[in-house]
């Protein structure tokens, strides 16, 4: 049994191709049990700097500066009252929530933090993900249907017209992607089926192809990548339900869209699947043209000095969050009334800066490299959801539409027949 | 979902005798549409986050298409007319702040000339001009919480904090001047009670320094912004013709292009003194009341510049008789309020308390065009079209 | 083939899923046509389809599950939605919901899985207890070429079909064109 | 138990395809109607790819071609519901009984 658990540690692979069932569980757990952290911390964040666009200050009670507003917002849903309306159909209503958290939960079985950093690695990855992250539509559709309530009815319909339309404009740049993944420098997911040309789907395959081509895709081909990279941004955004095409839950339309009946643990469950798709989008862009978990110039700015520059981002920037927390300790107020906050928030960043001690430790520093960098990758897409949140206005539902079907998706279409071309050509 | 409602109607239906707010509806016969399926007949308010309090509206939809409108008011009715007839006319002045309570200055402005005109008396020149700054200091309050909350409906949340940090300072002044920063009562009949604070120019010179850069800030958030473009051109058109035979006033009457301002049009306190544009739109769309509304807070500041540096000194109340017994007749005084035109008709019997006070409130007027511009948009359009007019619930109910 | 690259996936408990699987598909499949509420029925069928997908990966058919998946989230849905608008609920629940016919037609099934079971029986030798095991590493490559190779033709018809299918579709449901 | 082999998917695919032959035959909702068509060719495809386990890769790329023929006649068929629909205000088939209206 021992043997079984340590034979993993040798091999160069994913738990689920390697086919140890104990390090997948392991992998999943820490997996899912890190998503439901980095959408508490996302919350926070998206709060903080969402009221910090708009001068304002944020949660800045529960804890030092609110860091403790998501526990307490958990447990207030958690302890929430769950009203489900006397006309609803009852099961389709419990069921609705569940689908949407585990259509968007489920994604992440493929999702590549770094070569052997992933739950599996399925031939058919980003088709995969695509198809399971296109099932909480049904959620969707379930949770506004089963309300029996007009405000979430229309809220569901225009959900579901939104984000099946989207999913053309999103697998339209997805397969430009994995066109690039064709052209040349096969690495092993390329070759083995005797004829040369054939890409691949496999997450991992993806960012090795971008490895071996020496180019993110978001290059390749400029401008090409950069405008399928351009459509799936946007159409990521819309399948989320973000702003601004965040429609189906328009509060000064609909109220609050197809969740307007919920309450408590079950809303809370939306929000947690609102959260996790939108970081498993945002990884599957990250993936697909950003090179994934390679830090950035694999290939020109190689040698041991440079690698061990770079290994170094993931301690400074535990540090640097550290630092901020000590400024933060130095500017809070010297009262009696605060001093438990101030131990709290220095407490934290103790915290923080030991976590960045740790990862300067060489075994650790190297292992969490990948990880480092996909992660910091995804952050950059989380704040321009917060970033879009805070600027724009929000799109009708026919202009949505006209910009689903008559921009992105012609656009999309000719970037594939361009890339095609092009990737024959050269 | 298809289950019928109680709201549910079929154009060949019979219409139910019960429901006397869709009997109302005359809709005629709707367009067939794609599947012919039932029309929804929604509910929108009153407890709905964009209808600006308490305003309901069943909408009549196909799709999200809207068949029809039917606004029901009331929900916050105090009577405000009918205690006026109980009271004398002191003590009704305050009653009026509460009606459109974010403009709460050009309610008690008006209030005051009206019963002045009624008592043919006339207030002297330095209360005319303190008079014209609060009014205008209030237009901008109160074009500023429009466009916060206007914005907040189309889905842009960022302005709405914007617009509160400058509305404050504007609330600030009125603090130091009367005491209270929403409903002010700054003015009495015959003049002001109040002489300014020591610093109120300086105050309201540095504001005048302080807001346009602010201004200039909104703008570079909404007006070019494509989205804000595209929910705003074309949405809510009202023509000309239809905006002045709905006796429409006000920006919304101004951006159909109808050069209609009583500041210039009947000059009342001192705006013959000054020198100020009125912006008019071409379209009659959400955009142009927008960019409308936007210039009305430059030309404010223009005015209230020109007041500050012209302000006579003298004395700030006229003679006004202790107990007020205005000679018996009616007389109808209306200004220019941030919304429209705020007219008062006051029936006086000669004793102390007025017969009849019945108030034109501009919300209530152009909340009628409502109808006409949203017939044939979508429900989204309904939000932006009820931001757009400029309504103030306490102002349609009174 | 390349049996040198990986070693492919292992599935695990192979008879469990099985059984987990194959039951959910065929438990759906009961509540797809016995339940009074459409979307009840609609809801049945995408499990049912989702534990197919299931089982398509054990039988090392991963892309065939992908496409399973991605297509019937999007075609369900449509169902879902086309029930929502024309089904009155409130009179479905009232009508009788199966035909006069159904003693013919349960006697009729009944008869063909019969045959099924014989041909099953009798012809236990068609099919052998063999597992050849296809590369499921490349197996989406190999369908990839198979599809624009062999079976150009076809894929280039297919593709035809579903152009006629969508302007028959547009035809027949709208109106005025 | 056995090692699962070719014959327990068959099994399960024919099961499945009686149930939705049931489906087709004995209920009045077209909805349902197509469900149970998707039942049908769902039973096919697990044939199909069953099958390809044995002799190649040759029955998946047709079950993928199934698959496609199915979303076009669900396409079409629900096409033909709303042209009726909007006649007949009903989804059940036995009340198609005129040819022409």
């Amino acid at each position: 049994m021992l043997d079984y658990i340590t034979s993993y540690l040798s091999s160069n692979t994913t738990p689920g191709q390697a086919g140890n069932v104990f390090w997948a569980l392991v992998y999943i757990m820490i997996v899912f049990g890190g998503i439901s952290v980095a959408v508490m911390a996302m919350n926070w964040l998206e709060r903080k700097a969402l009221a910090h666009f708009q001068i304002r200050l944020g949660p800045m009670r529960v804890g030092p500066h609110g860091l403790l507003q998501p526990i307490a917002d958990a447990i207030k849903l958690m302890t929430k009252e769950d009203i489900v309306p006397a006309e609803a159909d009852k099961f389709v209503f419990w069921i609705a929530p569940l689908i949407i958290l585990c259509a968007s939960f489920a994604v992440y079985i493929v999702v590549p933090f770094g070569p052997t950093h992933a739950i599996t690695d399925l031939n058919i990855g980003i088709l995969f993900m695509l198809g399971v992250s296109s099932l909480s539509v049904l959620g969707v559709v379930m949770a506004g249907w089963a309300s029996n309530s007009h405000y979430p009815l229309i809220g569901a319909l225009r959900s579901s017209a939104q984000m099946v339309s989207y999913e053309v404009a999103m697998g339209l740049a997805v397969v430009s992607a994995i066109v690039m993944t064709s052209l040349h420098g096969l690495g092993p997911y390329g070759v083995g089926v005797g004829t040369s040309g054939t890409g691949t789907l496999s997450m991992i395959g993806i960012v090795q192809a971008q490895q071996e081509q020496h180019v993110w895709f978001l290059f390749k081909f400029f401008p090409l990548g950069f405008i399928a990279f351009g459509i799936f941004a946007i159409a990521m955004v819309a399948e989320t339900n973000r702003a601004p095409f965040d429609l189906p839950e328009a509060e000064s339309e609909l109220t609050a869209g197809f969740h307007t009946e919920y309450s408590g643990l079950r809303w809370s469950l939306f929000m947690l699947g609102e959260y996790a798709a939108m970081i498993a989008v945002s990884s599957i862009a990250v993936t697909l043209w950003l090179g994934g978990w390679y830090r950035p110039f694999p290939n020109t700015l190689t040698g041991d000095t440079w690698d061990l520059v770079f290994s170094l981002f993931p301690g400074l920037t535990f540090l640097a969050l550290a630092a901020i927390a000590f400024v933060g300790v130095r500017r809070m107020p010297k009262h009696p009334y605060f001093r438990v906050q101030t131990i709290g928030l220095a407490g934290f960043g103790a915290v923080l800066g030991l976590i960045g001690l740790i990862l300067f430790v060489p075994p650790v520093r190297d292992r969490i490299q990948d990880i480092y960098w996909f992660i910091a990758k995804v952050a950059g897409f989380m704040y321009l959801y917060i970033w879009y949140r805070a600027t724009f206005p929000r799109y009708r539902f026919d202009q949505l539409m006209k910009v689903g079907w008559k921009v992105l998706l012609p656009i999309g279409i000719g970037v594939l027949i361009l890339t095609a071309i092009l990737g024959v050509v050269l | 979902m298809t289950d019928r409602t109680m709201f549910d109607l079929k154009p060949t239906d019979p219409k139910p005798a019960d429901d006397k707010y869709l009997s109302h509806l005359e809709l005629g016969e709707p367009d067939k549409t794609f599947l012919d399926t039932n029309e929804l007949v929604i509910n929108m308010g009153p407890q709905h986050p964009a209808t600006h309090g308490v305003l309901r509206v069943i909408l009549k939809l196909d799709g999200e298409k809207v068949l029809g409108t039917e606004c029901v008011i009331g929900y916050l009715h105090r009577g405000v007319e009918k205690i006026a007839e109980n009271r004398t006319y002191t003590m009704f002045n305050p009653y009026v702040d509460r009606m459109d309570y974010v403009a709460a200055v050009s309610n008690g402005l008006g209030y005051c000339e009206a019963v002045e005109k009624l008592l043919n008396i006339e207030a002297p020149p330095r209360a005319k001009y303190i008079r014209v700054i609060l009014t205008e200091l209030n237009r901008l309050a109160s074009h500023q919480l429009w466009l916060g909350t206007h914005a907040l409906d189309i889905g842009a949340m960022t302005p709405l904090f914007y617009t509160f940090r400058d509305r404050e300072e504007i609330l600030k002044i009125f603090e130091k001047y009367c005491g209270a920063r929403l409903t002010t009562h700054a003015f009495r009949i015959g003049g002001c009670q109040y002489e300014t604070y020591e610093g109120f120019e300086r105050d309201v010179i540095k504001f005048l320094d302080f807001v346009p850069p602010k201004i200039d800030e909104y703008e570079e958030l909404l007006t070019t912004n494509r989205i804000w473009l595209e929910r705003t051109k074309n949405v809510g058109v009202i023509s000309r013709a239809d905006a002045i035979a709905l006796g429409v006033t006000g920006p919304v009457l101004r951006a159909s292009g109808v050069k209609w301002d009583l500041r210039k049009a009947q000059p009342y306190a001192a705006y013959s003194d000054f020198d100020f544009e009125i912006p008019i739109g071409a379209n009659g769309d959400t955009y142009d009341r927008y960019t409308v509304r936007m210039e009305e807070m430059r030309q404010s500041l223009r005015i209230i510049r020109q007041a500050v540096e012209k302000i006579p000194e003298g004395p700030i109340m006229a003679k006004v008789p202790k107990v007020m017994k205005p000679p018996v007749g009616e007389i109808y005084h209306s200004i220019e309020a941030p919304k429209g035109e705020l007219g008062y008709f006051i029936v006086s019997d000669g004793s102390t308390q007025p017969y009849r006070v019945r108030i034109r409130p501009p919300s209530f007027v152009n909340l009628q065009a409502l109808d006409i511009m949203v017939r044939g948009a979508l429900v989204a359009d309904v939000i932006a079209v009820i931001g757009t007019l400029d309504i103030v619930l306490g102002e349609v109910d009174r | 083939m390349e049996q040198t690259i990986q070693p492919g996936m292992q599935p695990v408990a192979t008879t469990f899923f099985f059984y987990l699987l194959s039951g959910l598909v065929l438990l759906s499949g009961v509540f797809v046509i016995t339940r009074k509420n459409p979307v009840h029925s609609a809801l049945a069928l995408i499990f049912g389809l989702l534990a197919q997908a299931g089982l398509y990966l054990m039988l090392y058919a991963p892309f065939v599950a992908g496409v399973q998946i991605i297509l019937y989230a999007g075609g369900i849905m449509v169902l879902f939605l086309f029930v929502i608008m024309l089904v009155n609920l409130e009179r479905s629940q009232r009508e009788e919901q199966f035909n006069k016919q159904w003693v013919i037609g349960l006697v009729a099934a009944v008869a063909l899985g019969v045959l099924f079971v014989v041909v099953y029986v009798k012809g236990k030798a068609l099919f052998p207890y063999r597992i050849a095991q296809p590369l499921e590493n490349s197996n989406t490559q190999q369908i990839g070429v198979m599809l624009y190779g062999q079976y150009m033709f076809a894929f280039e018809i297919a593709s035809l079909l579903l152009l006629v299918a969508i302007i028959g579709a547009v035809v027949m449901a709208k109106k005025r064109i | 138990m056995a090692p699962i082999g070719t014959l327990h998917y068959l099994v399960v695919a024919a099961a499945l395809f009686i149930l939705g032959l049931i489906g087709v035959l004995t209920r009045r909702n077209v909805v349902i109607i197509l469900m149970s068509i998707e039942l049908i060719l769902n039973a096919v495809n697990l044939n199909l790819v069953a099958f390809s386990r044995l002799w190649g890769l040759h029955g998946q790329v047709f079950a993928i071609f199934v698959i496609t023929d199915a979303a076009a006649e669900a396409a079409v068929g629900l096409g033909i519901l709303i042209a009726f629909f909007r006649n007949k205000e009903t989804v059940n088939v036995d009340e198609v009984d005129l040819l022409k209206w």
